[in-house]
């Protein structure tokens, strides 16, 4: 019990971190952040492999197979295109900003 | 073992913390992925330590064929289709999160092991959320992709069946945990399944009549969504990178759903409930029939190398669309072979993605620097001669400085490109955009050029002009 | 031992969320946020309380004693003194920014 | 109940984050220290229930005899003694971490009970921290006080000193948890008492060189310290509200203290290490024999009252030492009185503490929207006919934008007054101030006049030369 209630705190607290994380981020990185964050949630992946190694009945086994091929690919292929499109965002130079005359 | 596990369990969130944090800044954006992919290394490796490298063999094959289905796909998608691609490995995580909550479920009903509370609350809630996840992803990769379900897809009583739905999934579920207590005749693993089935029916529902164009928002929302699952999940297997995780990723997807929903002006609860669907507006416009200045490319190529010195290039959701960045860059490199001066004006909201404009001109080989943000390229306008719109209007439509009009893009900066001695169009038609707001630009037949072309055609024929002229 | 590993994870979670939650705090708002974290480590009388409670023996109870009234100072001190710090920030008016002619 | 406490603990977290989320912006400061307050009343009720009502009479005597003493200083204490009394509490709350850990100690010594490992850890480092934090909070409140200990005091070696006593900690506090291995001659009890005493002497010493300007900073690093300390005796509890608030308080007091030596151009390591006391060079300056336009009160009423139309006043912390906000309210008065515009300039660093000026001069009666920040108020000096500044030297000095000097000011914006028809310094000497830079604008004879006097005084009869002019 005591164990289920810190799980609990760690999840408030964690939620208010992931609100606290995301704030004036400029729109041109929306959309990495998004696809970044896709990424971390293929931890679901961790799940996968213990549900499979788990298993003691074929059809949980299949399923967890399933799973795990999910899991897999939302890390990699999340993390992969993520690098594509930040490959892609080299810093904006600083530009001499022109005063009106 | 167990502390090694649980500590490098902790420098895995600490690493997707911190690569979320440096995910918000340009410079750092790159290496802050990294950081998140080696925190994500780690938390796998544990893993195996955790289930003491029982089933290797599967696990590996299944990690395998995850692993070059991601990789293939990631490798291959082109940068046009990043949010459908984004919206695919989304459903993934979440069908991953209920086909883990559904064998929890079914482990423990046949082996017979006592349902702690937690448990009974927490699966049903992960097959749930992971499913409406999973579903709702690939409806929004079907739409995106053009596949099926074009624009906003309405059917009567939507709301009431999505209602009543979601009730019956509740009633389901508390069958499932109850044991059977409530329909006897289901029995707990059948009502799962239903459960389960149902889910999937909500997400389809959820999402089918959501517009096309609002798709970036729904996939944000549902990677929340998916954040939540594998938390949930996280509870069932008492599993502490599972939940630190997926809460951080629930909580930040969420909060970066409401950036994305305000930088482009859709209020969430509209996008949701009503599933308006602006982008099926574009193109039905009943204008009037008023008069435009209507050139050919040769006209344009005409007045681009003979007249102009300062071109100004506005891309918008239309280059995307017809996939015209290479034209476009041949137009930049004739125009400056030719001693031009040309820039282009990349409005943040530009495109159906934010940066999409960015990510397609880099990639087509237009310089970085060439690329400037709404701050920096208004200056330019007054002694601009020419600007280019390419596929583009709500971010050049004056309409959202008028005052007297309320539109879906009233008070949202624009890129004033009416400063500029000249105006070129390059779209198909008179047909508004997005939002759905006529452009009064299209009219001032002094200022304005209209090329109706495709975007990639179009383009052709000007670059064509330009090296003939 | 599975809860002290539980402790430690929210630990270092509320960490990452304390070094998030201030940034870009104006200059103007330091010393009452100071303050105000001031009082909030006045938790510190929960365990004030705690060891008095306790107490079996006289001295750990004059101890515990003593560490009650500093905690309760502790707190009451710095909330009261923060918000009479910060009944006088009213809010600056908006100003119309002047152009450079 | 205890899961109901446990959860009362997670509501009172929750406050306490939010209400420092709400602390970081003016408009909704106030609600934030209120939710916290709410958040440690919750706390403190859960924790009745925690101890089962036990021992409630002397609890509730500590209690209130605690409260009254807060109440009551903090109700007196004048706004210019802020940053003297936030010390006291602050030792007060590390005074209370170590003596907890102390009695932990003692009890678990006594009563025979296993010590786990992690206590073994913690409760030294909590007696440590705590009493660093109580003796540095002493020193800092005795040097601001001004009691004793002025300025920066140095000692021969007091590096070395500093490492050989946190080494003689470290030794004692390895014997108490070995049961007295170590040093058998010392028991376990009275080597902790040892470690208690000496962190007490480590605090005074590590702060005891530190100049008086540098406090404030010092004060947040030591919360920083105290909440750490909580954090820590929420181990050695086994207390969640102690962990995740003193956590909290621990972390963002860390980042708080770098905010603020930056925004002060200070290196933190440079004021711990070095106790380099910028202040105490105050006064000692040998500067070279140049004249100035040296003033009396009367020219500069005459002056005000005759020719300025536009009058901008720079308070900084000579007005505050002088006490002199009540005469520099009758300035203002007096000179709307005759129909002068007077603005105030507050530069963020005025002052020993961020934010001091603002409070003080609203204090006064000085109304809020005469109070510009820097952004605001530089615009308005070139049609400025008098700058009024009034115990103030860095913030205004011009040696700042000297490319060619390297000062301890170099690139802190500072407030534009020699674009003002006339600047009026109101200080007691040509001395400069914290930063000890010497300052061009005093020497520049045609646009400076220089009232040599205590700010409170020169004041007052530059009010009586208005009236009577
Ligand atoms: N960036 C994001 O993240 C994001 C996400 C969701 C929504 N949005 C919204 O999308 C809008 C973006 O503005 P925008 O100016 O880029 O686009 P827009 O206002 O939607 O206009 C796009 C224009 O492209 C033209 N077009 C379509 N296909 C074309 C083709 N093959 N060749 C040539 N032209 C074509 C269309 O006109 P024709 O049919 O006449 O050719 C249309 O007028 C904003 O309202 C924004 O809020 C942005
Ligand atoms: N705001 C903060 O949080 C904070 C904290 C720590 C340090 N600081 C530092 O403190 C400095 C603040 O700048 P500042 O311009 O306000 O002050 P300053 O540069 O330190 O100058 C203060 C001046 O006040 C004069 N003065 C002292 N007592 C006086 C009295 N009784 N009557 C009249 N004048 C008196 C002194 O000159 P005489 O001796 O000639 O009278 C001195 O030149 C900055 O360098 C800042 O970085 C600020």
């Amino acid at each position: 019990m005591q164990e289920l209630l810190a799980q609990f705190a760690i999840f408030i607290i964690a939620a208010f971190l992931g609100f606290e994380l995301i704030s004036r981020v400029p729109n041109l990185l929306h959309t990495p952040l998004m696809s970044a964050t896709n990424a971390i949630h293929g931890v679901i992946l961790v799940g996968g492999m213990i549900t499979l190694a788990e298993a003691t009945d074929p059809i949980i086994r299949a399923v967890g197979f399933v799973a795990v091929i999910f899991g897999a690919a939302n890390v990699v292929g999340g993390f992969w295109v993520t690098n594509r499109m930040l490959v892609m965002f080299r810093p904006p130079r600083p530009r001499v900003k022109r005063r009106r005359g | 073992m167990q502390v090694a596990t649980f500590l490098a369990y902790l420098a895995a969130a600490a690493l997707f913390i911190v690569g979320i944090r440096r995910l918000r800044r340009p410079e750092t954006a790159r290496s802050g992925n990294t950081l998140a992919a080696v925190g994500m290394v780690i938390a796998l490796i544990a893993t195996l330590f955790v289930i003491e490298f029982q089933s290797l063999l599967e696990i590996g094959a299944a990690v395998l064929i995850g692993s070059v289905l991601g990789a293939v796909s990631a490798q291959r998608v082109q940068m046009t289709a990043m949010p459908q691609v984004v919206a695919a490995y989304n459903g993934l995580g979440g069908g991953a999160a209920a086909l883990i909550a559904l064998s929890e479920f079914y482990h423990a009903e046949t082996v017979g092991s006592g349902e702690s509370l937690v448990a009974a609350i927490t699966v049903p809630l992960t097959i749930l959320i992971g499913s409406v996840s999973f579903a709702g992803s690939i409806i929004a990769f079907t739409k995106l992709q053009e596949l099926a379900f074009a624009g906003s897809v309405s059917f009567p009583l939507q709301q009431v069946v999505n209602a009543l739905l979601f009730v019956g999934i509740l009633v389901l579920a508390a069958n499932a945990i109850s044991g059977g207590a409530i329909i006897p005749a289901l029995s707990p693993v059948a009502s799962v399944v239903v459960v389960l089935v149902a889910s999937l029916l909500l997400g389809i529902l959820l999402v089918i009549p959501i517009g096309g164009a609002d798709m970036p928002i729904v996939i944000s929302l549902l990677n929340a969504c998916t954040g939540l699952a594998a938390a949930a999940s996280g509870f069932v297997l008492e599993n502490y990178i599972l939940i630190i995780g997926g809460t951080i990723v629930g909580a930040s997807g969420t909060i970066l759903t409401r950036l994305m929903s305000s930088a482009l002006g859709r209020p969430l609860g509209k996008i949701i409930f009503a599933g308006i669907a602006a982008a099926g507006t574009a193109g039905k416009g009943d204008q009037e029939e008023r008069e435009v200045n209507d050139v050919n490319a040769g006209a344009v190529g005409e007045y681009l190398s003979e007249e102009a010195q300062k071109v100004v290039v506005v891309p918008g959701y239309g280059l995307a669309v017809a996939q015209a960045q290479g034209p476009m860059r041949d137009l930049l490199e004739v125009l400056e072979a030719e001693g031009k001066e040309v820039l282009f004006g990349i409005h943040p909201v530009a495109g159906r993605m934010p940066g999409h404009m960015n990510v397609l001109l880099t990639e087509a080989g237009v310089p970085y620097d060439k690329l400037y943000d709404i701050e920096d390229i208004n200056p330019e306008f007054p002694d601009t001669d020419a600007v280019i719109i390419v596929g583009a209007n709500d971010v050049v439509n004056p309409a959202a400085n008028d005052p007297e009009q309320d539109t879906p893009i009233s008070g949202m900066p624009i890129l004033d490109v009416e400063q500029a001695e000249r105006v070129i169009f390059i779209k198909r038609s008179l047909s508004p955009g997005f939002a759905g707001v006529d452009n009064p630009l299209f009219y001032d037949r002094e200022k304005t050029m209209m090329l109706f072309s495709d975007a990639k055609q179009g383009l052709q024929e000007v670059v064509e002009a330009v090296k003939n002229g």
